[in-house]
């Protein structure tokens, strides 16, 4: 076991990647000499040079398409989007080009790129810097979704990302960079199914991403007033895991679903509605969702820390669904 | 017509290249015949006038390039060796198309001619052909990538962005822009303050040529230049070729935004019989060859239209097919 | 009243605004010399000449950008995004500028834009002319978003999406522009409510926009086999009416929700949500779902038909849930 | 210096030419001090280097002319007339602040000003400048609308759309690119294939000039020679300004892509010292204005920050405020 923070998790995966395929290249704004904008590719320059550690211009539509013509060019890219907050310049591509060219092509092509971005609030960063928005993608058909919550899953979600023969978005929570762990560089996850981070009883708190911490908090502090919360995280916002989100909810019969996207129209809406579905039109209690406010993200940090999920909020709202 | 092209014109590429238009011609006049009789549905974009600007680019081209065109490409697909049986058959939505009946009109693929589509987002496939050179200019490989679009996609910013990308890293891209003067019904001059659309190569310092994309030798001996440099590895080119829609924009266009006498000019440059006249009177092309080649596109076409009546329907339970791997489905 | 096309009564809503407020103008690609890609705008260039009915360049962000600036600037544009298949190329500037400079600016500027664009499938246009993006866009804050669903709607909503002083969408769903019905031309409309289109008790159908038509047969359909449907046309997407979703499932205890989007992440999983927060997670029937199947849409008309709702899958959910 | 510049320059002129880059300055400086003391949070993108920019341009403006700026825009708000209080206190996310507290640092806002931010998309602000302008001719009013950007935006496909629509509809635009040489970490000449970013002016027919960025006379002269002609009807127009950013980029940056010689070099090319000596020796500044402005403007920050201190956070039951129109909340 190795400890090592989320960030270096992100560069450590990205050098092995490199270091293991040639095929593999990193493309995107800053990513080079300036190291990324959140230092996650510092130092990569230096070992793998310009061609593969790519700088482009501020051209998000145009390089994200050009990473889709080089992955079926034989490529294998990491393209880095900055923030999601830019990625609607990419989307066209994205959802016309990488999530369609398998199927308008009857099969014949396939577009293995890996699209990475940070997404999420929480630095006052303000209205056109806070989205949180991969719940949206998760809505698009040809594309899986990933949402590493956890260092293990920065550091081994990468590898299984490239090795899929179709597009693959990673979204990293900024407020998840500075975090550490003691993790496993040579494990290999799966990039199909969610986890559950904490066992309990009483009620399953399900979320993913830079929401992970603040449910483990609050079923931390729940635990101590005697309710048993089930954290599961969903690691994986496309596909869905309707297993794993089913059977913690056979277990404890509630479920409070804790999202960074706005309320309405966020993933959280669709879990709900899996649970549903699922057979659970007949719970022991209505499911509770913590979401952020709808509201672009204000500066002050007051306004901020009230518009997103807030370790008191998911408290408040397991509690209400416990009944307690 | 002018003979400085250094273009090697003797009897059999010229027949080539007069059969090539020929076919690609009958095979949209027989398109446009199946549509009104709803064998072929959505939209339908014919490439009828602008002939010689996909036949004389083509030329230039090797099996291992790479080309990216637009939902009118049913030009493109036939010149780059698609056959017309497999475009008719996609075309009929059936699923021995090119493109597994999923893609139709606008989306005509083949991996064996790396022919990446048949892109129906205007500007959409430009990214996408500045990709496929990177990929060959960081693999080693000599290839070029031509890539198709009109002059209306010069508007979007993403054929700005992939000028940069290209010239910037000196990627093997041959631009290609097929200037027919409208972008549905909106004329070149209220669609760019700049209409001379290869000026704008300029300003990204790419070599652009202007051609006249009614005579296919010279758009031939352009497309040569510029593939040869690009080969050597001095990065992309830009092509401008004017040229003209004789039919309307998709089947569903009134032409409100053109004068018939504006069309009727433009007929008269038709790219197909000018070519033949001046081949003929030259000796190159003889009565007996444009005969032929009535005769076998003729029989081409009537065989494709029979492929794709004869060819299935994809079943039902395929429908979610093709969205990702197998393994993955 | 009078009796009219769907596309006839856009038409004659522009015409109206056109004529009533010097500050409308329409904007787009082809709106003028070529009448509109779907004949909406056809004949306006020659009643209000080219300064009011602007061709533009194919520059989706660039112009729907400027249309905002209009708006900034006193004027009432309307822009017309072709097709949402195209509207990604302008979604950064409808999210990061439309709908946040009200709040960026602390309320001093606001944006009166009314945006048109075509949306869904049904017509073998495949996989990039054939998206159902109006649920994904009703998730932005700072956005109304309207589905009219009938060719009354149709006539009225835009005068009240232009006396708005935020940005509205308005999404026409292509398979109703040859709809006609007899309308009152004179008729104002809320943009604020659903709509019971057809009264009934034992199931509560909710849908909008293209699906509202299939909704209507069903339940015509359904009447025979003695099942009473009560049909509910959302109308305005966001903010969706909770009152009136709840009072139709108050009343039918039942609810099915056709949704053109990809079911995944559509807004049928928000309104489901809505109706399980709205105290229904004990109801007589699971909520069931009748969406777009998660496929980029297929050329072929068989599979065409087959990945979009239709009349026959709106019955069969129908009866699963009234269990006949 | 040159002299050749058509500008009014007498000591008063000078005085507030030095006096409004010196606010810029000194108020930035004070900022970034805040900015360790976590008074101002997010990102912070100082301007120090390129005030000779906004203070030469801005001269040309009249009150009814509008500006939409970048993030980095504190410059060109202080000079465009919202008091310093006002911005400080928006800096400290107060509801004293021009834009209510909400957009802090990078979205400054300000009605009477006809300043439309403070836009954190690179290029995002550029269509909203065009609209902005459409607006004007289209009801009648003889404005201008000043729109700033970095040369790192020139890359974006919404840089060249909206170059074309403003050529195209002739708008009353003046394009200012603040061409600092770096977007972030990124040089010109990793970002631009053709680095002259005036040159791609004229692939629109828009008329352009290059002017050095540090030279406060200069960029007057010429904006001046701009708003005069785009006053007149006569279009957009383009001005490149040289200028160099002596501070990283925001508070988060390393600054591991320049040799801290080169901005070095820099530094003595800067636009404060060198105009004021220039203004000195040609007698039109004297020590006391210098003085004087440093006591002025000392005081007028301190007062700002005192501002901001004494403001009031917004309650939180507001914090759906300013989605919609209240009528519509
Ligand atoms: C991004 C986008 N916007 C709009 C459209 C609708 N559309 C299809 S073709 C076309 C005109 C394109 O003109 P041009 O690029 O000159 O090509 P041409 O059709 O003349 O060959 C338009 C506006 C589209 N397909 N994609
Ligand atoms: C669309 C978009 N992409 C990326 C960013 C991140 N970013 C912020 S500033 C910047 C550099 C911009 O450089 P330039 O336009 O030259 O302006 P400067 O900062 O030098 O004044 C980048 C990449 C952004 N804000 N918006
Ligand atoms: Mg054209
Ligand atoms: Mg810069």
């Amino acid at each position: 076991m190795t400890e090592m923070t989320y960030r270096d998790a992100m560069r450590s995966a990205m050098r092995e990647a490199l270091q293991r395929d040639p095929r593999v290249f990193l493309m995107g704004e800053d990513v080079g000499r300036y190291g990324g904008c959140y230092a996650v590719s510092k130092g990569l320059l230096d070992e793998f040079g310009p061609e593969r550690i790519r700088d482009t211009p501020l051209s998000e539509g145009g390089f994200t398409g050009a990473g889709i013509g080089a992955a079926l060019g034989g490529m294998r890219p990491i393209v880095e989007v900055m923030t999601c907050n830019f990625s609607l310049l990419s989307l066209d591509q994205i959802m016309n080009n990488a999530a369609t060219i398998r199927h308008m092509s009857g099969g014949q092509f396939n577009v293995p790129i890996v699209i990475r971005m940070a997404t999420g609030g929480g630095r006052q960063l303000a209205a056109q810097h806070s989205h949180s928005l991969e719940g949206w993608y998760a809505h698009i058909p040809g594309i899986r979704v990933l949402a590493p919550g956890t260092v293990q899953d920065a550091r081994s979600m990468l590898a299984s990302a490239l090795a899929d023969p179709d597009p693959v978005l990673i979204f990293e929570n900024v407020m998840l960079y500075n975090g550490t762990a003691d993790i496993d560089e040579a494990a290999v996850v799966d990039i199909d199914s969610a986890a559950i981070r904490r066992e309990g009883q009483d009620v399953s708190l399900i979320t993913y991403g830079g929401s992970l911490r603040k449910a483990l908090d609050a079923a931390e502090r729940l635990a101590s007033e005697g309710i048993s919360v089930e954290v599961l995280d969903l690691r994986v916002l496309r596909p869905l895991d309707d297993d794993a989100i089913l059977a913690s909810v056979t277990k404890t019969r509630r479920a409070v679903i804790v999202d960074e996207g706005w309320r309405s129209g966020s993933l959280s809406a669709e879990v709900t509605t899996r649970i549903v579905e699922g057979g659970f039109w007949n719970l022991d209690a209505p499911i509770a969702r913590v979401c952020s406010a709808e509201v672009p993200i204000p500066y002050p940090k007051h306004l901020e820390d009230a518009a997103l999920p807030s370790v008191d909020r998911v408290i408040a709202a397991v509690r209400s669904v416990v009944g307690k | 017509m002018t003979t400085s092209a250094k273009v090697r014109l003797n009897r059999a590429h010229c027949v080539d290249l007069l059969r090539q238009m020929v076919r690609i011609r009958e095979f949209e006049e027989k398109c446009a015949e199946l549509y009104t009789q709803e064998k072929i549905r959505g939209f339908l974009h014919l490439y009828t006038g602008e002939e010689a600007v996909a036949v004389g680019v083509m030329q230039a081209l090797g099996p291992t390039d790479a080309v990216v065109a637009t939902y009118r490409e049913h030009g493109h697909a036939l010149v780059r060796g698609i056959s017309a049986r497999e475009i008719m058959a996609e075309m009929f939505g059936k699923q021995e198309g090119c493109s597994h009946g999923r893609g139709g009109s606008m989306h005509l693929f083949d991996a064996d001619a790396r022919f990446y589509g048949g892109n129906a987002i205007v500007a959409g496939g430009i990214p996408v052909a500045v990709g496929l050179a990177l990929a060959d200019k960081m693999q080693g490989r000599a290839n070029a990538t031509a890539c198709f679009f009109g002059e209306g996609a010069a508007a979007e910013g993403e054929f700005h962005e992939c000028l940069n990308l290209a010239a910037l890293w000196q990627l093997p891209v041959l631009f290609v822009c097929e200037n027919n003067l409208y972008a549905m019904g909106t004329a070149l001059e209220r669609s760019e303050s700049e209409t001379d659309i290869h000026a704008k190569a300029a300003s990204y310092r790419i070599p652009s040529e202007f051609v006249d994309g009614m005579n296919v030798v010279d758009v031939e001996a352009a497309a040569q230049r510029a593939v040869t440099t690009i080969r050597a590895g001095e990065g992309p080119r830009f092509l401008e070729c004017r040229t003209y829609r004789f039919r309307a924009h998709s089947m569903f266009d009134a032409q409100l935004y053109r004068e018939k006498a504006e069309v009727e000019k433009w007929r008269e440059r038709d790219p197909i019989p000018r070519f033949r006249d001046w081949a003929m009177a030259a000796g190159e092309i003889r009565e007996e060859d444009v005969a032929a080649i009535k005769d076998e596109v003729a029989k081409e076409i009537a065989e494709a239209v029979a492929f794709a009546e004869a060819g299935s329907w994809e079943p039902l339970e395929d429908l979610l097919k093709y969205v990702g791997a197998e393994r993955r489905a």
